[in-house]
């Protein structure tokens, strides 16, 4: 997926020489701050673009045939804020929906199906600026999950969440079928993941199964 | 800013005054279209114009524009087209820009009669008529008084020339209410 | 835009000059250059312009990208002038734009928002004096607004790319709506934190020893929004109030 | 400090007859998402008045007497965006600073002293809105330590920081003179606590020490 990937901006560089591909189901991604996680999976969606090397998202260039490929993802932004567009809750989980041309009762339907996944029901027609921190990221998860595109990338998902709300969405993770990129700092929830690559200054620095991988993770942060 | 009100006029409001006068000035980033005779642009400054007097009230609403101006005299590029500095007080245009504070005045001040009324659709229309009157007819009035002082044109030619505006003003009128209204679905704006 | 412009470091020549002065000289430029028309004149202007940018220290890319769209209208302006008054007009008035916006690109890359905004406060003081205006709160204001811009220009840019990677919607109203209810709210939260955060606020506007013993609804509320109460929802603080929450007097 | 206050919000509940007192220099806050934590704190600082009973600090209302209180408080914002007013890095922390009367050089020694006790000395310079989630949040976390308020509130300061920088964090908040009210998710932040709330629903049910206290919490998720 990613070629001799680097980024540089404003003359620093955030990603030097990435290159790797996935095809595994679930994959995590750890990292310092500022490491560059986040980058990485905006340049796997196409909202930046590399300013060497390729990235390919089946066969696809995410950055030029951005509407082919974001059709087949979906992304979790780090800030749900920035994730959240309209104002009630059940009307940003309709955007997009509408415009596939789902009737209206499978467009409620689909919304009801994912709050219920995040058992945030009571939710639907609460105003997104009343919400709490962590109601609001989930709010932002449904809408992701919504869509049900095959792949997803995850920036963060269980920061701002509980302790029951983090059990629930790691098993929602673990049965769901599509493939899911995690960026995290939640260790627990890339413990049964089939890879998991660690991120340091820009470079996959390890690229292992999660259980070595997290260990060096540990190692890295003492 | 005025000292009688300032025991009023708190952070809060403040940061919608300064938020308003960005939203003016972010505005300027679109470029603008220059046509017909007249040396005035075609510009989206009016749309901000209108939309912080109907949303903010015509106090912070004329704040709004007249922070904008001062920081085009400070000399920094917030009108649109990159412009700003002393110059622009010198060109043809200055007539809209000094009317801009009157006009979001008027436009706010007609919108918090208009708040009373119940139904979204008559205030809606009440709306329109505050925006129309203060961000059209307030606001070209100013300009067209002023250009034909300096320039010597006849008043009625620069009214004649100024027709051009007209389309691009009601659009931007409309815009305004149905984007005030949606987002006083969501908030509740005290408009001061 | 500006505050988005990148500043540079403490090295460059322009970078030390106080903010004040630049900001003089610029007011000063600004309210003479329109009489200028000699063409040594304006040759003259256009090189100090050059150099007052270089003077800067900033990469030339980065001064580009400053300046790149201003350019084009600028380009769009001159050929309109030639259209309707000649090469002379055209050239004289694309020259004097890009003198100004030259001389303008200099000296906010050169100094901090900050800075800027203590001069503009410095110069309203003569207005305090004679009692129109709280120089401090206006220097403030104007923070903020220079601050809203890029913070605007971001959130406009959040909306879109998550428009985009979630499905298109492309009407201005469906943007316009989003960005204005998410700015308020930002600016409102941002008000709390220079509450929390800020200075101080001087002795007497406050009205501290009023609101602590008084019992009347109108001083609590001149109190509460002294303290950048949420205007927005202050009738769901209280019993009985306007159902549309308008406090305004 | 709290007595019986309640809060409602657009006819919900949000708080319901809290009433509690704190002396303790290191108090901890759990509750699940949407149980009124934040709210809590926003109420402790004045920017929310409760709809009945009364909240003083130091014997005073911090809704009414807001300048006295916020003086002697400061306060994190879970979302730390909202929180950072100047567009660079080291003019943000100077917010404030001036005003006090500091000299221009107390300032920066202060500014360098606060970003050096969270590891960010390097970002002084940099661009706000180029930060990474972790790096803003420690960004944001620096601001309110320049002031060196004797009181303040913590809503989730950890929430997008590494293993690194929360260790950081957490060592730097036992070592801080300070009085510290903590709301957050991460229950190894406040297992050396002093005391331990937890909140259900907006009422307080749990006020005990952090083993008891995270003990019941995870009982609460289950
Ligand atoms: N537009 C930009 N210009 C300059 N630097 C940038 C830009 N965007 C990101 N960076 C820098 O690149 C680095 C990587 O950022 P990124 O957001 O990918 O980090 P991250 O791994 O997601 O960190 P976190 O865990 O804190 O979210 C950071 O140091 C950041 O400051
Ligand atoms: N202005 C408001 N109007 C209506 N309800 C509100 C308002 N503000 C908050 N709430 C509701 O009050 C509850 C408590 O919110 P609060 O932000 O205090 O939760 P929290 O404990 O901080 O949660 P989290 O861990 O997710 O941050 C939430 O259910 C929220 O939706
Ligand atoms: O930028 C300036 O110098 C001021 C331009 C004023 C343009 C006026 S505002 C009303 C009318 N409608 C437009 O679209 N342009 C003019
Ligand atoms: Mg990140
Ligand atoms: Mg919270």
């Amino acid at each position: 997926m990613f070629s001799d990937v680097r980024l540089a901006r404003d003359g620093r560089e955030v990603l030097r020489r990435v290159d790797f591909r996935i095809d595994e189901a679930r994959i995590g991604i750890l990292g310092q701050n500022g490491s560059g996680k986040s980058t990485l999976l905006r340049m796997m969606i196409g909202l930046i673009a590399p300013s060497q090397g390729r990235v390919t998202v089946g066969g696809l260039d995410p950055h030029h045939d951005c509407v082919a490929v974001r059709d087949r993802m979906g992304f979790l932004f780090q800030t749900p804020d920035n994730q959240i567009v309209y104002p009630i809750v059940h009307e940003d989980l309709a955007f997009g929906l509408k415009a596939r041309g789902l009737s209206r009762q499978m467009v409620s339907a689909r919304i009801a199906a994912s709050l219920d996944r995040l058992g945030i029901g009571d939710l639907a027609a609460r105003r997104v600026h009343e919400l709490s921190g962590g109601e609001r990221q989930l709010v932002a998860l449904a809408g992701v999950l919504t869509r049900e595109p095959p792949t997803i990338l995850f920036d963060e998902p269980t920061s701002q969440l509980d302790l029951a709300n983090r059990n629930r969405f790691r098993r929602l993770l673990a049965g769901m079928s599509e493939q899911a990129i995690v960026a995290t700092h939640d260790l627990e929830l890339v413990e049964d993941f089939d890879r998991v690559l660690v991120i340091e200054s820009g470079r996959v620095v390890v690229d292992a199964a999660p259980a070595e991988a997290i260990a060096r993770y540990r190692e890295l942060c003492r | 800013m005025m000292s009688q009100s300032a025991a009023r006029f708190g952070t809060r409001d403040l940061a919608l005054v300064g938020l308003g006068a960005g939203l003016i000035m972010a505005l300027g980033a679109i470029p603008p279209i220059v046509v017909g005779v007249l040396p005035v642009p075609i510009t989206l400054q009016s749309l901000g114009v209108m939309l912080v007097g109907l949303m903010f009230g015509p106090k912070r609403g004329a704040l709004a524009c007249l922070t904008v101006l001062a920081l085009v005299a400070a000399g920094l590029p917030v009108l649109a087209g990159g412009r700003g500095g002393l110059a622009v007080f010198a060109g043809p245009t200055v007539g809209y820009l000094l009317a801009w504070a009157p006009a979001a005045y008027a436009v706010g001040f007609l919108a918090m009669r208009a708040e009373a009324l119940q139904r979204p659709l008559w205030r809606g229309i009440a709306y329109l008529a505050a925006t129309i009157f203060g961000g059209i007819i307030v606001l070209h009035l100013g300009g067209i008084l002023w250009l034909a002082a300096v320039s010597h044109i006849n008043v009625a030619t620069v009214m004649l020339g100024s027709l051009a505006f007209l389309p691009g003003d009601l659009i931007k009128a409309v815009l305004t209410v149905l984007i005030v209204q949606r987002v006083e679905a969501m908030l509740t704006l005290p408009r001061l | 835009m500006i505050g988005a412009v990148r500043r540079w470091g403490a090295s460059a020549p322009l970078v030390a000059v106080p903010v004040g002065w630049k900001l003089a000289l610029l007011a000063l430029l600004g309210a003479s250059v329109a009489f200028i028309d000699r063409p040594w004149m304006l040759a003259c202007g256009v090189a100090s312009a050059a150099c007052a940018l270089m003077l800067t220290g900033a990469s030339p890319r980065a001064l580009w990208a400053g300046l790149k769209g201003t350019t084009i209208i600028v380009g769009c302006i001159g050929l309109f002038d030639y259209w309707s008054h000649g090469l002379a007009s055209a050239a004289a008035v694309t020259t004097r734009l890009m003198i100004l916006i030259g001389f303008a690109q200099a000296v906010t890359t050169s100094s901090t928002v900050p800075a800027m905004t203590a001069a503009i406060e410095t110069a309203l003081r003569p207005l305090q004096w004679i009692g129109l205006l709280d120089a401090e709160r206006a220097g403030l204001t104007l923070t903020l607004a220079i601050r809203f811009v890029p913070l605007i220009l971001d959130e406009i840019a959040a909306i879109r790319e998550a428009q985009r990677v979630r499905g298109l919607d492309r009407s201005i109203v469906a943007l316009a709506v989003p960005l204005v209810v998410k700015i308020i709210l930002r600016a409102q939260d941002l008000a709390d934190a220079i509450d929390l955060r800020g200075p101080p606020p001087r002795q007497g506007r406050q009205p501290v020893a009023v609101a602590a013993s008084a019992e009347s609804r109108a001083q609590r509320r001149a109190a509460r929004r002294a303290c950048g109460a949420v205007p927005y929802d202050v009738s769901a603080l209280e019993v009985g109030g306007g159902k549309r929450g308008d406090t305004a007097p």
